[in-house]
C-alpha cells in the first residue's frame, strides 16, 4: 500500500473534523427558541403552504447528460495511463489515441446532429 | 503511522490556511465588490471592517437550527458536512510548496477529480433531502452542470498531464519548474486548456455565470434554500473552498505552482492562487447569469470537442515536438 | 500493518452493501451503494492498485452513482420510492446471493491463470500504459467502439421518447388563434 | 371574485388558453410551484403558480391583491385635494405621474385651465421621472437576470446612482424624496428654486454620459441579450387584446403614445420621438425602454430651456380642502406614465360634495401582468423571471 493514501485518508479525516466541529460549535453557540412554533417547520414555498410532492419527474435528457459524462470519463481514465507513457512509446501511442478520440468523437457529432445535448 | 500524522499535520495547517484565507477572502470580496459597487462595503466591525467575517460567522453560528418537518433529517444533516469534507478534500495533493503538501499521491490528478466529483452527492442529499422544490430543482441543475463541466474539466487537466506525463500534481509542478509554465508554452494547448479549466472551475464551483444552481432570483437559494444557521455556514464555507483551491488547482496545473524566481516557492504559490481567486471576483461581480440550456450549449457544443482537439494537440507536441 | 486499514474498509463495503439491500428508500439504498464503492475503493487503494482506485472514484462514485441518483430522479411513478421491506422474501434472497456467490468464486478459482496478475502485484499507471498501447491496443481501441454504441444507444433511447408532452416548446397562443379555435 | 385563467378564458370564449395542458397527467408529471409572494424576484408581493413538467413551465397562473390597500375606496372618503399625496403611493417607482393623472382627471371634472409654466413643469418631471422608473427598471431587470450577489447588483446600484441625481432635483422642488405631493388642482403646488435648471441640465448630461456605458453592460452584453431574446413573445393582437400600453405594447411594434397620440401637459408643443421595436421578446421590450431613457432626457432638455415664465397654478392653491365642491360629472384623463396608460376616471357627486361618488385608476401594470399567462407557459423557470421582470410590474399599482 502507498503510504502517501494514507496521509490523504488523514486529510479527509481532518476536512471532516472541520465540518464536524463547526456544527459542534454551533449547538453550543446556538440560541435556542423559548416556545417552537409549528409554522417555523414547514417546507419553505414563498410563503403559500406547499401544494403536491416535491418530487417532480425530471426530464430523460438529465440522464443522457449523465451517460455523456460517464463515457467522457471512461475516455479520460483510459487516457491517463497513456498520458504517463506517451513519451516513451512514441508515435504508436499517438496514433492509438487519435483512433480513439476519432472514435468517440463521431458519437459526439451524432449527438450534436440530433441535438441530444440541447437542453431545451 | 508517521503517515498519518504527516497528513492529520499538514492537514490541519493547510485547512487552517484555507479556511483563514476564506475568511479574510470574503472581507476582501465585499469591499472590492463594495469599490465596483460605488460603496464602501464593510466598515464597522473593526479597523477597515477588517473583523466582519469573525463577526459573519459567530452570528451564524449562533442562529437557530430549523429543520423542515418533511425533511429527510439523515440527509438533511450529512450534506453540509459531505459538501465541505468534498470541497477541502481535494487540497490533499496540492502542493504549496516542494515540501509543503500533505498527501504526495502518484494519482494526484485522478483524486481532485474523484474528490471533487463527489460534490454531487451533497448537492443531491440536500436537494432531495431538504424536500423541497426549490432545493429539488437547484440540487438537479447543479448536478446536471456539474456533470457537463466535469467533462471539458477532465480534458483541460489531460493537457498538463500528457505534456509533463505525469500523474501526481507535485509531479506535474517539478516538471514545470525544470522546463516551463503551462500557460506560456506551448502556447497553443496550454493557454486555452487553462481557459476551459478556469470556466469549468468556475462551473464547478457555482459561480456566476454558471451559479444557476442556486440562482437566487430564480431559485429563491437552491440548495441551501432550506438551510439555517451552523448548516448554511458549511455550504457557504465549501463553496468559497472549492473556490479557493480550484483557483490553487489551476496555479499548479498551468502556472507552474510553486515555481518562480527571487522568491520561496510558498510565497509563488500564494501570489498566483489569489490572483486566481481575484479574478474569479471580478468576474463574479461584473457579468449576468446564464440560463441552464445556454450553459449546456457552451459545454457541450464548444468546450468539450476544443478539450479533445486540445489533448490531441499536445500529444502531438510531446510526440513530435521534440525537445522536451 | 496493512490488515488494519484493508479490514476497515472491507468492513464499511460489506456494511454499506448490506444497506444497499436492506434500505427501504431507493435514494438512501443509492448513496449507500455509493459509500459501498467508496470501500472498494479504499481497498483499492491498500492493495497498492492507485491508480484503479483513482478511477474507481472518478467513474463508480462520481459518474455511475450520479447515473444512478439521476435514473431515479427521471422515472415517472414516484410512489413506488419506498419498497417495502416484507416483499423482498428473506430466505428466497439469500438462498440467491449464496448461489450467486458461488458460482462467481468458482468461476474466479477455476479460470485458468487468474492468480498471475499479467502486470505483476506491484503494477503502477505507467506498467498499465505500457500494456494499453503495446500488447493491449487492440483492446484498447474496441473500447472506443463500445463507447460510441453506448452513446448512440443513449441517444436512440431518450429520443424515442420525444413526441410525447415534451414536444410542445414553445406554448404562446395568440388571442387571434384562441378566438378562431373558439368559433 | 379571485382571478383565474379559467376566469378569463370563459370571458374569452371558454377556451383555455393553455390547451396543451390536458396532455398531462396531472398527478404523474407536474409539479405545482408557488412562486411567490415571498420570492425574490417578484417585484413585490406577486404570485404566479407555475405548473412545471421538469423545468418547462407548462401553466402559469398569475395571483394579485397581496398589496391591496383600498386606495380608491380611500379617495371616496378624502377631499379631493387630500387624495394626491395617497395615490403617491401607487407606482411607487413614478409618483409624479400618479398625482398628475389624478390631478389632470380633477381639472378636467372643474374644467380648469393649467397655466402654460405648470404645464411646462409637469412635463419636465414626467420625463425625469421615467427616466428614474426606466433605471429602476433596468436595475431591477439586471437582478433578475444576474444575482443580488453578483453582476447584478453591480448594474444595480449604478442604475440606483442615477437615480439619486433625479430624485436630488425633485427634492429640491417639492422637499421630499419619494412621495412629493407636488401637484395639485390647476397646476403646481412649488414652484422651481433659483438655478434649478443649470443643475437639471448638468444632471441630465450626467446621465446621458452614463447611460452608454449602462447599455454596454446591458444590451451590449451577450448574456444579457441571449436571455432577453426570443424570451416571452407578445404578439401585437394579443397585448391588444388585453389593453396593455406603454413599453410592453410597443415593444410588440404597435406605435402608440398618449403623449404624441392625445397630447397632455406640454406635449403639443415637443415633438415626441416614440419608440417602437419589433419582436414582443423581452429584448424588444428592453430596448424599447433604453431608447425612452435617451428620448425624455432630450425632451426633459428641451423643455427645461423652453420654460415660460407666469404663474403655477390657476386654481387658487388652498389649505382648505373643503373648497372644491361637486355634485355631479365624470371625466376620464390618462397619461402615459413609465408603464404605459396610467388613467383616472372619477365621477363626482353622491353623498358628499367635496369628495367623488367613485374614483378608479386604471394601472397599465395590472394589463401587463394579464399576459403571464400567455407568454410565460414554454419557457422555463429562469425565463419567468426575466418576463416577469421584462414587464416592468408596480405590485403598488396593481393591487391599489
Amino acid at each position: 500500500m502507498q503510504s502517501a493514501w494514507l496521509s490523504a485518508f488523514a486529510f479527509l479525516l481532518v476536512s471532516t473534523l472541520v465540518g464536524a466541529g463547526l456544527l459542534g460549535a454551533a449547538s453550543v453557540l446556538r440560541v435556542r427558541a423559548k416556545y417552537d412554533s409549528p409554522l417555523k417547520h414547514n417546507t419553505y414555498e414563498c410563503g403559500e403552504e406547499p401544494a403536491g410532492m416535491s418530487w417532480m419527474q425530471f426530464h430523460a435528457r438529465y440522464y443522457v447528460v449523465a451517460l455523456f459524462f460517464v463515457l467522457f470519463d471512461v475516455e479520460a481514465a483510459f487516457f491517463f495511463p497513456w498520458a504517463t507513457v506517451l513519451r516513451e512509446e512514441g508515435t504508436s501511442a499517438f496514433i492509438a489515441a487519435v483512433t480513439f478520440a476519432a472514435v468517440l468523437m463521431l458519437g459526439w457529432l451524432y449527438a450534436v446532429r440530433k441535438e441530444a445535448l440541447e437542453w431545451q | 503511522m508517521n503517515e498519518l500524522v504527516h497528513g492529520a499535520l499538514y492537514g490541519t495547517l493547510i485547512a487552517t490556511a484555507i479556511l483563514s484565507t476564506i475568511a479574510m477572502g470574503i472581507w476582501f470580496e465585499r469591499k472590492f465588490a463594495g469599490r465596483m459597487q460605488q460603496r464602501l462595503g464593510p466598515t464597522i466591525v473593526g479597523p477597515a471592517g477588517l473583523l466582519q467575517p469573525f463577526a459573519d460567522i459567530i452570528k451564524l453560528l449562533q442562529k437557530e437550527d430549523i429543520v423542515p418537518r418533511d425533511a429527510d433529517r439523515g440527509l438533511f444533516d450529512l450534506a453540509p458536512i459531505l459538501a465541505v469534507v468534498c470541497s477541502l478534500g481535494v487540497a490533499a495533493v496540492i502542493p504549496f510548496s516542494p515540501s509543503i503538501i500533505a498527501s504526495d499521491l502518484d494519482v494526484g490528478v485522478l483524486w481532485v477529480l474523484g474528490i471533487g466529483g463527489l460534490m454531487v452527492i451533497p448537492t443531491f442529499a440536500a436537494g432531495w433531502g431538504s424536500n423541497n422544490k426549490f432545493a429539488l430543482l437547484g440540487a438537479m441543475r447543479a448536478i446536471a452542470q456539474s456533470v457537463s463541466y466535469g467533462v471539458p474539466l477532465v480534458l483541460a487537466v489531460l493537457v498538463p498531464v500528457v505534456l509533463s506525463g505525469s500523474l501526481s500534481i507535485s509531479g506535474i509542478v517539478a516538471w514545470q519548474a525544470q522546463h516551463h509554465w503551462f500557460a506560456v508554452w506551448p502556447i497553443v494547448p496550454g493557454l486555452p486548456a487553462f481557459v476551459i479549466f478556469f470556466l469549468a472551475m468556475l462551473a464547478e464551483s457555482n459561480r456566476i455565470p454558471f451559479d444557476i444552481p442556486e440562482a437566487e432570483s430564480e431559485l429563491v437559494a437552491g440548495i441551501t434554500t432550506e438551510y439555517t444557521g451552523a448548516k448554511f455556514t458549511l455550504f457557504y464555507m465549501a463553496e468559497y473552498v472549492h473556490t479557493l483551491v480550484g483557483s490553487a488547482l489551476g496555479a499548479a496545473l498551468f502556472f507552474g505552482g510553486w515555481d518562480g524566481p527571487f522568491a520561496p516557492g510558498l510565497h509563488w504559490m500564494v501570489l498566483k492562487t489569489l490572483t486566481l481567486f481575484v479574478l474569479i471576483y471580478w468576474v463574479r461581480w461584473s457579468l449576468l447569469r446564464f440560463r441552464a440550456d445556454q450553459l449546456m450549449r457552451l459545454c457541450w457544443t464548444w468546450l468539450t470537442p476544443i478539450g479533445v482537439a486540445l489533448l490531441l494537440v499536445s500529444a502531438a507536441w510531446v510526440t513530435f515536438g521534440g525537445t522536451n | 500493518m496493512e490488515s488494519i486499514p484493508f479490514g476497515l474498509a472491507a468492513l464499511v463495503t460489506l456494511f454499506s452493501a448490506l444497506r444497499v439491500v436492506r434500505s427501504p428508500n431507493l435514494v438512501h439504498a443509492a448513496l449507500w451503494l455509493g459509500l459501498a464503492l467508496l470501500g472498494t475503493a479504499a481497498l483499492f487503494a491498500v492493495l497498492g492498485a492507485s491508480f484503479l482506485a483513482g478511477v474507481q472514484v472518478l467513474l463508480y462514485i462520481g459518474g455511475v452513482m450520479t447515473l444512478t441518483l439521476v435514473g431515479i430522479m427521471i422515472t415517472r411513478r414516484h410512489d413506488g420510492l419506498n419498497v417495502p421491506a416484507e416483499s423482498i422474501g428473506h430466505v428466497r434472497a439469500g438462498v440467491v446471493s449464496v448461489a450467486l456467490f458461488a458460482v462467481l468464486a468458482w468461476a474466479i478459482s477455476a479460470t485458468p491463470g487468474l492468480d498471475a496478475a499479467p502486470l505483476g502485484p506491484d503494477a503502477t499507471t505507467q506498467d498499465i500504459g505500457h500494456a494499453l498501447v503495446g500488447t493491449h491496443v487492440l483492446a484498447f481501441e474496441v473500447v472506443s467502439m463500445l463507447l460510441l454504441a453506448a452513446m448512440l444507444g443513449a441517444i436512440v433511447i431518450a429520443r424515442r421518447k420525444d413526441p410525447a408532452p415534451h414536444a410542445v416548446t414553445h406554448l404562446h397562443v395568440p388571442a387571434t388563434a384562441v378566438r378562431e379555435a373558439a368559433e | 371574485m379571485e382571478i383565474t385563467v379559467e376566469v378569463q378564458s370563459a370571458t374569452r370564449g371558454s377556451v383555455d388558453p393553455h390547451l396543451s395542458i390536458h396532455a398531462y397527467e396531472a398527478e404523474g408529471d407536474l409539479m405545482l410551484l408557488h412562486f411567490g409572494p415571498q420570492h425574490p424576484s417578484t417585484h413585490g408581493v406577486f404570485r404566479m403558480d407555475l405548473h412545471l413538467d421538469g423545468e418547462t413551465i407548462v401553466k402559469a397562473t398569475p395571483y394579485i391583491g397581496y398589496l391591496h390597500r383600498g386606495v380608491e375606496k380611500l379617495c371616496e372618503k378624502l377631499t379631493y385635494v387630500q387624495q394626491t399625496p395617497i395615490v403617491d403611493k401607487n407606482d411607487y417607482v413614478a409618483p409624479m405621474t400618479n398625482e398628475q393623472a389624478l390631478n389632470m382627471a380633477f381639472e378636467k371634472l372643474l374644467n380648469i385651465e393649467v397655466p402654460r409654466r405648470a404645464r411646462y413643469l409637469r412635463t419636465i418631471f414626467a420625463e425625469l421621472q421615467r427616466v428614474a422608473s426606466h433605471l429602476v427598471w433596468l436595475a431591477a431587470q439586471s437582478i433578475d437576470l444576474g444575482g443580488a450577489l453578483g453582476g447584478g447588483s453591480t448594474l444595480f446600484l449604478h442604475c440606483l446612482r442615477e437615480r439619486e441625481l433625479i430624485m436630488d432635483l425633485f427634492e429640491e422642488v417639492s422637499g421630499a424624496r419619494f412621495h412629493y405631493n407636488t401637484h395639485t388642482i390647476g397646476g403646481n403646488r412649488h414652484d422651481l428654486p433659483d438655478g434649478w435648471s443649470k443643475r437639471a441640465q448638468a444632471a441630465i448630461s450626467q446621465i446621458e454620459s452614463r447611460l452608454s456605458e449602462y447599455e454596454d453592460l446591458s444590451l451590449g452584453n451577450q448574456i444579457f441579450v441571449d436571455r432577453m431574446k426570443g424570451v416571452g413573445v407578445l404578439s401585437a393582437a394579443l397585448a391588444l387584446e388585453l389593453g396593455i400600453s406603454g413599453p410592453v405594447l410597443r415593444g410588440s411594434g404597435v406605435d402608440h403614445d398618449l403623449r404624441r397620440d392625445a397630447p397632455y401637459h406640454a406635449y403639443d408643443e415637443l415633438e415626441v420621438q416614440v419608440a417602437v421595436e419589433q419582436g414582443g421578446d423581452c429584448l424588444a421590450r428592453a430596448k424599447v425602454r433604453f431608447r425612452e431613457i435617451r428620448e425624455s432626457l432630450r425632451l426633459a432638455r428641451v423643455a427645461i430651456d423652453g420654460i415660460p415664465e407666469g404663474p403655477i397654478c390657476s386654481f387658487k392653491p388652498t389649505r382648505q380642502p373643503t373648497q372644491v365642491k361637486l355634485t355631479g360629472g365624470q371625466a376620464y384623463a390618462a397619461l402615459e406614465s413609465p408603464r404605459g396608460e396610467l388613467g383616472t376616471f372619477v365621477i363626482a357627486g353622491g353623498d358628499t360634495p367635496t369628495s367623488p361618488y367613485r374614483l378608479k385608476i386604471r394601472a397599465p401594470s395590472l394589463h401587463a401582468l394579464a399576459a403571464i399567462p400567455y407568454i410565460v407557459p414554454g419557457a422555463n423557470v429562469s425565463d419567468a423571471v426575466a418576463i416577469l421582470g421584462s414587464l416592468d410590474p408596480i405590485m403598488g399599482e396593481v393591487d391599489r
